[in-house]
């Protein structure tokens, strides 16, 4: 998908799918059947996620990240990815830093120097498309639309830099910005509660769950729990993703660690100073093999690098469950 | 005689924009430094403003301390009214409910035009890379008024941004409303850890308003790389109360990861 | 706001309001100070809506309609009313029936004769703007955008009866469906639960609750209960409507009646065939004067047009409940 | 020698239409006679169809008996997947996620455009005024493959639309597409009282299938007011089975509100 997928317009690059196209891969390889479709997280990442493909992810670094499954191409070692990430602290720089990423739309783009500096080297394009950018062309991917209209971004150094474009609102004759719809090849989306098939619950708020699982032609989710398929009928308001737009399920409890898994456990702020010190190639170097490459799974990390005692200390902080069921 | 008090300028700076929040309003809250404010004025100002947080948090009570770097985490967006979604948080402040939007700023022009993204360079191949607008973009376009907080550096006020990422007033009055952006909205304050401006109503230029108590408006504006218009008469702010401090320091950042800074000395 | 706010196009009449003048109301008028809003149903009618107004209500006649409100507006007799409305099978020929309403966008216009004999009489101008475009239209008022894209209506007599416009679409070159954005006077919406203030929850699906909320000028609410608005903050995930978009707040048990309540009380299908059967002015009369004019509040209908034990008869028939709390 | 059985042109229409869903696809279902037939195919052979409700109801499996009249109550969205709003749903079709779209009509014409908006005079002042598009147009342009369901009345199929509510084939081959509709799709099969009807992949125009067993080609066509093409091999569709007649008419319509209509016999 990726070549025919970029776009160049005047030094611009992005990424469009008319939505004919989507709608054709949706008619076509998204099966409907409530079929279990539960992997192992190597397996998901090995099936559904291919070199120069388009990504996005829900929610942040340090909350409710899909940080197993991104472990997990890092580990595949998949190359020429491009990113489209809202609150991306650290996500991007392991992508970038493990040659995995070249491109990325943000959003909000880390902190500490590593990912600035590889942004300034050249290793990797960042395109600044704003959040809420990000999120209206998910949702306009979502809705099946090629485009959506916006008050924002107009006036700034944004319009030059994205596709976005300024039309002539029909019924007011004012400027108005456009964005382009967004149809990632992945969406990667770590859920409090999920069934074999697919069906799924986040608690709490969410960037674009749904918008992002209705416009990518792949959806992989990570859950820290797997429940009866039954439950999700008894309580439809609940359900966030139904199972028919999904393709694989992982089991992956503690999938969000470092990050805050809201009402099940909290950030390790430890760890993600950890991550946050990370400024050369050697330290990246370091953490790629201490955590990632030198564990075969996400089981394996968490027994030898988190542990047993951290874990439990992490759900012990996780106090504030008032909402969140 | 009044003891003097000892403070940080981040602490300045922040009693200084909690001071600024109306009660029985609406307020975006930009990632970071306007999350703390938003904390102190909630907790010993304004018991009923409704915060808004782009990830689809409306009007949450944040539980203290403030978990550092959070924002989409439990404590933040403790008992919200709602919770939503992105694309519904800018539903809000595009739709017009969002009163004030409160933002940080890597720099800043005479007209309020804000850039998070980079320093120098190109944007393609840029000096220093910087995080980028998040949700600031959509907040400074939307809001009715926009509170810029930003550290008092002279290198953070520029007379053209190096890149302009969360639109003030553009290049002068009227453009915005040219461009497209909502009528009416645009920078209101800029509070910094120094001195407070607002913009003129005609020239839609910074205007300095107010100092801390201290502090003379040649050392305010010595540093700027534009010199801000200047409001005829320029009132004093007082510095952190000892109220503000207490909260800042025993509930909101005990371990004093954001509150840090240079030392400052003032009365009371 | 009605002269203003209809624009005349090749004999097309629409409702619009520029999102600057809509978003200049909402910053001068609505209170977002927590403050008790409750009103009876005569106060809310009587200060929130105008002869000349634009009114939207959520769900359907059969389920969750305001139909208390309703009730009230005939017994104030509002005139040249302008009614959005999709599921409209009893509202419509009652509101035209008693002089309230001169235009209805539509939707999906009633059954039975009455109404579509108005229509064909002249008496009331019925503007075909389908299900999927009315929502739209408010999703456009609520996103502060002068419109929304589509790809439906294309191709249709819908494109020449209504004022949606065929744009180009600026990344595909393709035609695109725009429809106007839309923010009424008035919105009326009966839920669950609310608190004094006006955060408020609707159980089970809903055509437009948050839209219509976010993007009228004012939002009346009819509560089948009223409860603490502590109740909220704990649990953030079910507030339909937080208070803030609110302008009252009204009790009205049984108020969707005789539609139903999900969850809470079923259908008077006896009462439906009684709106059904009315086909002359003479039967409209009667009933208008039966069951509106001749009681004073809802209240007084309850007691002497539906009686204790029909309600208690309507309750019981509500078992379905899953899913609805 | 087979048994004759009785039955209403009503449930036969419902019955040919239940064997047309696939399980295991999705399906828009429209207000009406549609929910009963995917009631009837649910409940006898698809159990894992998924309906889909324009009000926001996402994969219901309903409750019986059918409440008349209702579609957003809550037997009709029992045990739903997911329950959502208005917008949301038209999501799910806009993105291609709906196989099918199943819709009443009160005139179609070769193309399988529908009118349910009025009949005769002008839109303005129409003779007769019916209920207009509902959701209707919204699942006749997204859904890939629409069936429509219509009473077998000649006066109900016309050469030309009074009022063109939902999209057919337009006028003809690539219409839908030059006219910016999703690409591939369109109407897929008309189930009437009599008969049923396809369309030509060529010229788009409304193709006879097959009848119902004992009912000719010529008893089809002769009210119709204009001929359909007729496929070269006219199939013969046996009447409702036992089992069909008895879910509709002891768990799904013991009233008899719905399928009521024209008696009928065949041999099963």
């Amino acid at each position: 998908m990726r070549d025919r997928a970029i776009r160049r317009e005047g030094g611009v690059e992005y990424r469009f799918v008319p939505p004919d196209e989507f709608r054709e891969h949706v008619r076509d390889r998204k099966s409907k059947a409530p079929a279990p479709k539960l992997f192992t997280a190597a397996e998901a990442v090995a099936a559904f996620v291919s070199d120069g493909d388009y990504i996005v992810y829900d929610f942040s670094s340090l909350t409710r990240g899909p940080q197993s499954l991104i472990r997990e191409i890092i580990r595949q070692r998949k190359k020429d990815l491009w990113i489209g990430a809202e609150f991306t602290l650290h996500e991007s720089p392991l992508l970038v830093g493990a040659g995995c990423a070249s491109r990325i739309d943000v959003g909000f783009l880390g902190y500490g120097s590593y990912i600035g500096q590889a942004v300034c080297d050249g290793r990797v394009k960042a395109y600044e498309w704003t959040n809420g950018g990000i999120a209206l062309r998910l949702l306009a991917g979502a809705r099946g639309v090629p485009f959506l209209p916006t008050r924002d971004l107009l006036g700034t150094d944004n319009m030059k830099v994205s596709a976005a474009k300024v039309l002539n609102d029909p019924y007011t004759g004012d400027p108005v910005c456009v964005v382009p719809a967004l149809n990632p090849d992945v969406a990667l989306i770590h859920v409090h509660q999920a069934d074999a098939c697919g069906n799924a619950r986040i608690f709490g708020t969410n960037l674009f769950a749904l918008e992002a699982s209705l416009a990518s032609f792949r959806v992989i989710l990570s859950a820290e729990e797997i429940v009866e398929s039954d439950e999700f009928r008894k309580d439809p308001m609940r359900t966030t993703i139904p199972y028919f737009l999904v393709d694989a399920v992982v089991h992956a409890p503690f999938g969000a660690y470092p990050g805050a898994m809201p009402a099940r456990y909290e950030i390790d702020l430890e760890h993600v100073d950890r991550l946050n010190a990370i400024r050369t190639d050697g330290q990246m170097r370091e953490y790629l093999e201490e955590y990632i490459d030198s564990v075969a799974d996400h089981e394996e990390f968490l027994d030898r690098k988190v542990g047993a005692s951290r874990m439990k200390e992490l759900r012990r902080r996780a106090t504030v469950v008032e909402g969140y069921r | 005689m009044p003891r003097t008090v000892e403070f940080t300028d981040t602490e300045f700076m922040i009693a200084q924009g909690a001071r600024l929040i109306e009660d029985g309003k609406t307020i975006f809250v930009g990632w970071g430094i306007p999350q703390v404010v938003a904390m102190l004025a909630q907790k010993l100002y304004v018991p009923n403003v409704i915060q808004l947080f782009e990830f689809g948090a409306i009007g949450p009570q944040s539980l203290l301390p403030f978990v550092r770097g959070t924002m989409g985490g439990p404590q933040n967006t403790y008992r919200s009214l709602q919770w939503l979604n992105m694309n519904w948080a800018f539903s809000y402040s595009a739709a017009g409910y969002m009163d004030y939007g409160m933002l940080g700023a890597l720099q800043v022009d005479p007209y309020g035009n804000i850039n998070s993204t980079h320093l120098g360079g190109t944007f393609e191949r840029p000096e220093r890379r910087f995080a980028g607008s998040g949700g600031g973009n959509q907040v400074a376009s939307h809001c009715w008024k926009t509170i810029i907080v930003i550290k008092h550096e002279g290198r953070r006020f520029v007379p053209r941004v190096d890149f302009l990422t969360s639109p003030g007033y553009l290049d002068g009055p009227g453009a915005r409303e040219k461009a497209g952006l909502p009528r009416g909205t645009g920078p209101h304050r800029v509070v910094t850890s120094k001195a407070l401006f607002g913009f003129d109503e005609e020239s839609r230029r910074m205007t300095l308003l107010s100092t801390l108590r201290g502090v003379t408006v040649e050392e305010v504006v010595k540093d700027m790389a534009f010199r801000p218009l200047v409001a005829r008469e320029v009132f004093e702010v007082p510095p952190p109360t000892q109220e503000e401090l207490r909260v800042l320091r025993e509930e909101i950042d005990p371990d004093r990861f954001i509150i840090r800074g240079e030392k400052m000395t003032a009365t009371p």
